[in-house]
């Protein structure tokens, strides 16, 4: 066992595979002399070369193209798109191709893509550069929609995703980086659409997914000091989501609060709460909640930022308020 | 673009030459029968047929590597059946019967071929060209001397993704050849509204890509300016910009009454019939008897007559097939 | 009392702007010669010139901008993307920009943008040209969506958006160009956000959107030779969303579906069920039920393209498998 | 770049060439100002200092009307201030107070002004460059002869966006001038690793569009250009493309390390300094005394440590303004 940060799981995650596999490489923008937006790839560039280690311009959809011909050309590469907000620019690239070819060519070419990108806000970055748009590709038939929340599931994820030949999209929390965890020696895998219950409870599940599970746990461990055992439901992927792990744990307690950071309003969590109530329906003491961020630009001011984000008194608040019902 | 066709002498023997006839005619009798046939409803959605430019498909694949790729647009029956695409296999897709080369899940616009490395049809605009640059990077990753050529339109220039695309692969030395086949139009719009500098060499200049400007209306012209690409391309220089003048006899698609251009202007370019000048040529210059080429659009009318009762005879995909293909499980 | 196709609807919405308001031009691909992708603005051109008909090259990204910038400096435009599948290559323009610069600024500079676009399948398009990604836009602070599902609705939501000052996105379908209705010669409005209850029953609630408002007006209308009284709420804006009428439905009723195009997975029809159970909870004599697309990329073959959308059948099918629970 | 800066004879008067160099040395000293509030928390999130690019946006900017407008990147600081803004609202901006210029809402890459039509700092890479046409689209709608000047970076030109902007405007004649301030590097990458031409202007030449590089180190020789270049734009001729040449003193960001280049390359720069250049220039011509640069310098100093006390004692944005300015209802 050793503890290791998000970040340093992350780059054990990639030199894995780089080492590993010589169909991998890496394209992103600073990836290489600057190391990384994110410090992920830190030391790569020395480590592996330029030719594993590819620097992009600036040009989020020829990027996106140079993975997804990549791959149907039988390489393995891993797309980094800085942040999840300038992916907006390559949608088209990922949505209507990567997403589409195997399909459309009646299973002729497989795009085995991953597109790694950075969720979240929190950061003081403002509207343009605080968003969650991870709900968006996990409704995209063809792709798969990977967001680990702990080092432990980040390494243990890529593992599983490295072995893919399906487009994913793995989405990593800017404010999750210098998070810490244990993480096994041994070698482990997490199989992609397995959640995990993170922290056990009988009488209210918390479904949560990235930088909320630590927020979701955090308030759990609050409510448990006054008696009130909540159960924390980690989705750690958003498609395919493990509605059995959820309805199970749902069943259980008869209580649901679904914690997500993106706008509430068209969030992700809207198909998870409705799934539950309507498998669950007759096993639930109340009705689904949901509790997302506010549905607003991200501003710049701390004073207003620290509000937008759910946190643990919200999810207290929010699980109080349930249960006062 | 110049009035008159195919002046150099050419080193081809009579069969190649004749076989550029053939194919030409082909694809030009095949579209015909598209046309009919969604005429009648038996091929939906959108048919963008390829008559006029079939020198382009014809001329420029002749010279690739059977293993090289090929991607291209929605107007794309042209370069499939060029690729060596069976009419069958085009036909069946376009009636959407699970026999087609896509199994009937793409379509016209999304004709797809792995044997033949035909990496497909593309239908948003200028959207295949950044997964182009990938499959180049592949080879180039792999050191395999092999390429890419990609066919798209004056119009798909329009879209900043072309110039991010073109500059990556002048930037790496990609093995890209990008065919632009200017017919002038963008669906209804005169590339002349619709870029600044209808010179389109220059933008391939400006990323410091070699280019030529070549007559698209004549097969020979095609394939020995794509000779010149390939030999370029392969030998590790990175990518080269061929630009077609060519002319889309038939609207955009089916469903466009050609509002926008005057039956003059048609008419001149009509004059121009690839196929037809190409026809002639090969009778003046003793390459072909009239004979010859009759006896040829005879056995073309019994293959494509053929791939439309095959077409027709053929099944639809299985309701199970729905779910297939989406991911790797689904196989 | 005239009956108008929902192209010409459009047409006269479009025309009625650009005479009463010089500040309105429409810019978009292939309006002018063409006569409109669809043709709709078949004729304007002659009628109104190139300074207010503005052909625009194949540049979506730019064209947005065009009508971002021009608003922010007074103009009224109206930019027509030909089909929502395509503004994927526009969505940083209208998500990172368009809708956030009027918050950003302070309220400084706002963006009076009217985009109009197609959404929806069953042409025989295919996987890339048969999407319905209006939910992602009904998610994002900032904009509106208006989706109007009859010629009525059509003219009159349009009069109500070009008085806006925010960014909206007018969301047509395809295949309801060439449906025909009842429209009113006198001038009236339809206000932004007010659901219409287009057939009213007492024993199941339906809740939908665009041409999914036509499949279930007919699904109501059988199920209501058996007695079952199904009412049909046409929410007509994606956001806001009438959560009151949506709400006073259900109540009455007691049962909701939620039929939608889209992919079902992720659709804004979560969001719709899981506010539906949220507040009705106690009112609900069952669960709250979702039907939408299927989650495939829509297939070309006919023989499987009919199977993905809602259609009368399956409506009927979903609401006798929720009475029968 | 040219080692020797500022050659030509110049006919501007002297009150003119001394509020060139203040206004450089404030931008100099507020962005220092900056980076020590950065590291004290009270400035949060990405902030990119101009530090080395003053002479750009002081130059170019002092040649437009006060109706023009401006537009930029996140990179935004200098612009704001050379257009007007005061150091005050700037500097509350990045307190994230109400009283800055954006109320607090936008920060450092998001500035705004409508009163100084200073339509806004974007941080999205050629996002803005968009919406820029369409503020030159109105104009030229309304018959009005203002222009648009917007700035951006190198690495900006990588993004297609930044293609259908160009193409649109040279298209249509639209008033802009486009300023690309050539600072050798988009955040690590250097020039000549993203661009396969890294010759700028001949993507300009590209799009039929009248373009100048010029010394961007020299604040007249930038505002001599910009001259050139608002005189071609304001006379209806379309769209005019600077290249600027200079170099950002400090990382991307506070948070770049600068891994990715020399001490030497920053020193040979650093002897460049735009301000240093001027304030020596000015001397040695006898435009200005030692004494009259030291007295504006403490000037600055003064009402930079103002705005830092302004910022300081402004109120945050009350949580009731997190609901305003979503849409008009709730303004
Ligand atoms: C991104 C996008 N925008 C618009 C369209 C609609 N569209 C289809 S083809 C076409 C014209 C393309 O013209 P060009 O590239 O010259 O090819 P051609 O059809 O002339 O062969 C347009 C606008 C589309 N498919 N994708
Ligand atoms: C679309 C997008 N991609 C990536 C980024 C991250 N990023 C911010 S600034 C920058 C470099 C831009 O370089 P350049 O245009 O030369 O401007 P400079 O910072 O040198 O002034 C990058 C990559 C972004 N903000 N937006
Ligand atoms: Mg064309
Ligand atoms: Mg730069």
């Amino acid at each position: 066992m050793a503890e290791l940060s998000y970040r340093e799981a992350m780059a054990k995650a990639l030199r894995e595979g780089l080492v590993e596999d010589e169909r991998m490489f890496i394209i992103g923008e600073d990836i290489g002399p600057y190391g990384g937006p994110y410090a992920v790839t830190a030391g790569f560039l020395d480590e592996f070369g330029p030719k594993r280690i590819v620097e992009s311009p600036i040009a989020e959809s020829a990027m996106v193209g140079i993975g997804t011909g990549s791959a149907m050309a039988g390489l393995r590469p891993v797309v980094e798109i800085m942040t999840i907000n300038f992916s907006l620019l390559a949608l088209d690239q990922i949505v209507n191709h990567a997403a589409k070819i195997r399909y459309m060519s009646g299973g002729q070419f497989t795009v085995p893509l991953i597109v790694r990108t950075v969720t979240g806000g929190g950061a003081g970055l403002a509207a343009t550069h605080s968003q969650n748009l991870e709900g968006w590709y996990a409704s995209v038939p063809g792709l798969k929609v990977v967001i680990p929340a702990t080092p432990h599931d980040a390494l243990g994820l890529f593992r599983s995703v490295r072995k893919e030949t399906d487009p994913i999209m793995f989405i990593e929390h800017i404010l999750l980086y210098s998070t810490r965890g244990e993480v096994k020696d041994d070698y482990y895998e997490i199989p992609i659409g397995k959640a995990d219950v993170k922290r056990e409870g009988k009488d209210f599940s918390i479904i949560a997914y990235s930088r909320m599970v630590n927020v979701s746990i955090a308030a759990a461990d609050a409510l448990s000091k006054e008696g009130i055992g909540v159960e924390v439901v980690d989705l750690r992927s958003l498609r395919p989501w493990d509605r059995d792990t959820v309805i199970q744990s749902v069943r259980k307690t008869g209580r649901a609060l679904v914690v997500e950071e993106v706008w509430q309003t068209g969030g992700f969590g809207g198909e998870i709460a409705s799934a539950i109530q309507h498998e669950a329906f007759d096993d639930l003491d109340g009705p689904v909640a949901r509790l997302g961020g506010l549905d607003v630009p991200t501003p710049y001011s701390m004073s207003l930022e620290r509000l937008v984000a759910p946190t643990e008194a919200t999810v207290i608040e929010a699980i109080r308020k349930e249960l006062a019902r | 673009m110049s009035t008159k066709t195919i002046k150099k002498p050419t080193s081809l023997d009579d069969t190649t030459l004749i076989d550029f006839y053939r194919q030409m005619a082909l694809l030009r009798v095949f579209e015909e029968r598209c046309a009919e046939q969604y005429m009648l409803g038996k091929i939906r959605g959108f048919v963008h047929l390829y008559i006029g430019q079939e020198a382009v498909a014809v001329g420029a694949i002749s010279v690739l590597q059977k293993d090289d790729y090929v991607t291209t647009h929605y107007r794309d029956h042209g370069h499939a059946l060029a690729r060596g695409l069976t009419p069958n296999s085009v036909m069946a897709e376009l009636f959407g019967k699970s026999t087609g080369c896509s199994k009937g899940m793409g379509g016209s616009m999304h004709l797809f071929d792995a044997p033949s490395n035909f990496a497909g049809g593309y239908a948003i605009v200028a959207g295949h060209l950044p997964l182009t640059n990938g499959l180049a990077f592949a080879f180039k990753y792999n050191n395999d001397k092999r390429l890419v050529a990609t066919f798209f339109g004056d119009g798909a220039l329009n879209e900043g993704e072309a110039h991010e695309v073109m500059n990556m692969a002048a930037l790496w030395k990609l093995p890209v050849i990008f065919v632009c086949e200017n017919n002038q139009y963008g669906m209804g719009i005169p590339l002349e509204d619709s870029m600044a500098n209808p010179k389109l060499t220059e933008m391939a200049k400006a990323y410091g890509m070699p280019s030529a400007k070549v007559d698209g209306m004549n097969v020979l012209a095609v394939r020995d300016a794509t000779e010149a690409a390939v030999k370029h391309v392969r030998a590790g220089n990175g990518p080269y910009f061929l630009e077609f003048s060519t002319y889309r006899f038939r609207g955009h698609s089916m469903a466009d009454p050609v509002l926008y251009r005057t039956k003059e202007e048609e008419g001149k370019y009509r004059k121009l019939d690839p196929i037809l000048t190409f026809g002639e040529w090969l009778i003046s210059n003793k390459k072909a008897t009239q004979d010859q080429l009759d006896k040829i659009n005879l056995a073309i009318e019994y293959i494509v007559e053929e791939s439309v009762k095959f077409a027709d005879e053929s099944p639809f995909p299985k309701i199970d097939d729905l779910y297939k293909n989406i991911y790797a499980e689904t196989t």
